[in-house]
């Protein structure tokens, strides 16, 4: 989806904090850890696109440990684990009660083990090759954010195929594809600045230049 | 409220947020949805157990010995394996050097992929909407305001983990450490330069 | 710049909700008359480009009325005729205090009459002509959205020249522009779709397909 | 608080927003920066003499007399003018025009552009985020939700109002208004019509 979470590029959030808390109070380890532990059909893949579909406002308003919490409240609401009002009952309040608009397909199993995958079939790109970043809008899950969309970049690197998210945050199976990290110029990106920026991209993310 | 604050500082009475979590853990746990061993076992494992001493000891040794440095470059993840290192969010681990003419720093600008396993849970700034948005457009502005300001000659490279590779800097071994033992490397490390936030 | 007001096209906002009201409450009477009414140094341009600058959250966060209040005081506080903290205080609260990036310039002058200006110059471009959107990424003002840089349309209409937003927001000129309707395929914009987007894009913004 | 509630509805007293409202509105008063009685006069205009009664007394022209019809679409700033027509964010008016094979429909996905003059002030919808952000990506769906469900073959425009022209929806005549007078047909016209979110 083109959801808030895409803001790579953006302007407009002013300076650097340098808050070097990882949790400011007892509520954020609480978000923390019930994310990690909770015993929910779902992946890595789900819980990051359940972010990504909290209200804007919510995202953009929410502590960052604020969106973990709203993303487990609404995955545990869509597997009917909990009643839609039951954490408000529970709480006492409907205060930062979580919003989020729907997933196109929720997984129906937890995998087992991490994300990397072994293929038998080749690579469709290597190392050196110049790339363009298909101009995809999923209305799902995925990994390809807006700012390199369109662009051309280089492989500097071929990684292992890993599940992919697209499909597996939806339930549509792990689908494994190869990743690539590809190089953008910033000036190409942005129209100016001297770095590069590497990204790692999924193979169905690319076309050849 | 809860049992598990084990540090100092605490909820706001009335924060919302700290309501609702406190609802959701005992609805879980009631339901058999968690463990309450496990909630503590994970807050102790990630506060306790985790953190950027685990990378210092990867910088430390790349430093001090040639051969582990080109291994851990070549394959990340079976190169920490020798130190007893991996563990969470390190599927996948990339290593990038710090040279007299290259600066490396990582980002994650959909969400906050971090190596876990190596550095232990990102501070709040890593996942701020000013240093995801900011750092792949103008990294050289972002990292003058945090202190690092790097020379016009130095190439700026900028790694966004937006898959499960993760990504860490090797920084370069400072001029005055000859002779130093990896304890005392390790002690030198820090995490920003691991970031890449610092040189 | 690329900022939280570029809306079109984003997932993620939830379904149409039929308010109907103008204005919900005197406060928003209020934020309308004066942000029509304040004799300050500025224009549509710069006023828009105000309500651009607030803070991401804030935009999101505040109703519409309340992205025009926030934007009138930053405009009074960057011309220095309010003290930066006078609003709170008279108000006896820093809640809703709005916060702004800086614009990289102000308007020096007011000016005269509406927008439109005739060129003596001939139009670069002619209905029925294939054109692209530039994929620029200026840091001020602008009136081309992130949603068509880069994708090829068609010119449908000419319109008059207009003074241009990009200078007109910053003191830097009214630099009048020819202005374009300019049509392009859903398909092409987001990968789906059966009806077309026509969108005013001004000369600078567009290059021959 | 403040002399211009001239309508119904009242401040909650401890918004922050209507606090801070007086305050600048007392402030500028104060300084000289801005004419009390302006403020009366132009709530007073934008409340009490402008609204989609403007715009109906076009389309029902329009209807009416087919060579008013063609100037409007034509020029449509000079045919409103002949009605004495014209006024705030009216500044080049394009008219579209529905047919039984083509539905138009106006939006402002950077801010809130709309026809004033004609139309009056928008109502809130129109300025909301989910407006906004989908009637340019998916316009069936956002009608179907505001109740005008179009058929597949029916061709939808729409118009995203980036620049200072402004756009304005000339609704097909209903098939039952055969004899009305001008009056008569705009008692027929919609607000939602003329911005094309009804049929």
């Amino acid at each position: 989806m083109d959801g808030i979470h895409d803001i790579g590029g953006m302007n407009g959030f002013g300076p650097m904090v340098r808050d070097e808390q990882v949790f400011h109070a007892p509520w954020e380890r609480i978000a923390f850890a019930l994310s990690s532990c909770a015993e929910i059909v779902g992946n890595t893949d789900d819980f990051r696109h359940a972010i990504e579909r909290l209200d804007p406002a919510f995202y953009l308003g929410a502590d960052y440990y604020g969106r973990w919490l709203g993303a487990l409240e609404v995955r545990l609401r869509e597997r009917a684990l909990i009643d839609s009002d039951e954490v408000d009952q529970r709480a006492g309040t409907s205060d930062a009660r979580p919003r989020a608009i729907a997933s196109p397909g929720l997984p129906t199993r937890s995998p087992d083990g991490g994300p990397v995958r072994v293929l038998e079939r080749r690579r469709r790109f290597s190392v050196g090759q110049t790339v363009r970043a298909r101009d995809l809008h999923p209305v799902g899950h995925t990994r390809l954010p807006g700012y390199v969309r369109g662009h051309h970049g280089t492989i500097t690197m071929t990684h292992p195929a890993f599940v992919y998210p697209d499909t597996n945050a939806h339930g549509w199976g792990e689908d494994p594809q190869y990743v690539y990290a590809v190089q953008f110029a910033a000036t190409d990106l942005w129209g100016e600045g001297d770095h590069s920026v590497s990204i790692d991209l999924f193979e169905p993310y690319l076309e050849p230049a | 409220m809860n049992d598990h604050d084990h540090d100092h500082d605490h909820d706001h009475v009335d924060d919302p947020r700290a309501l609702r979590a406190d609802a959701l853990e005992a609805i879980l746990i009631e339901r058999g949805l968690v463990d309450p061993a496990a909630i503590d076992q994970t807050l102790d494992y990630f506060q306790n157990h985790l953190g950027p001493m685990l990378g210092a000891r990867v910088v430390a040794k790349a430093w001090a010995d040639p051969g582990f440095k080109n291994r851990l470059l070549d394959d990340g993840l079976s190169a920490i394996g020798e130190l007893g290192l991996g563990g969470p969010q390190v599927d996948h681990l990339v290593v990038v050097e710090n040279t007299p003419g290259v600066h490396n720093v990582v980002v994650c600008t959909l969400c906050s992929c971090y190596p876990w396993g190596l550095l232990g849970l990102p501070p709040a700034w890593y996942k701020s909407l000013p240093y995801r948005s900011r750092v792949v457009r103008e990294p050289r502005v972002v990292l003058a305001e945090m202190g690092c300001v790097l020379p016009d000659e130095i190439d700026v490279r900028v790694w966004d983990s937006s898959a499960e590779v993760r990504y860490f800097v090797l920084p370069e071994r400072p001029g005055d450490t000859d002779g130093l033992g990896e304890d005392a490397l390790a002690a030198r490390v820090t995490r920003d330069q691991m970031i890449g936030v610092a040189r």
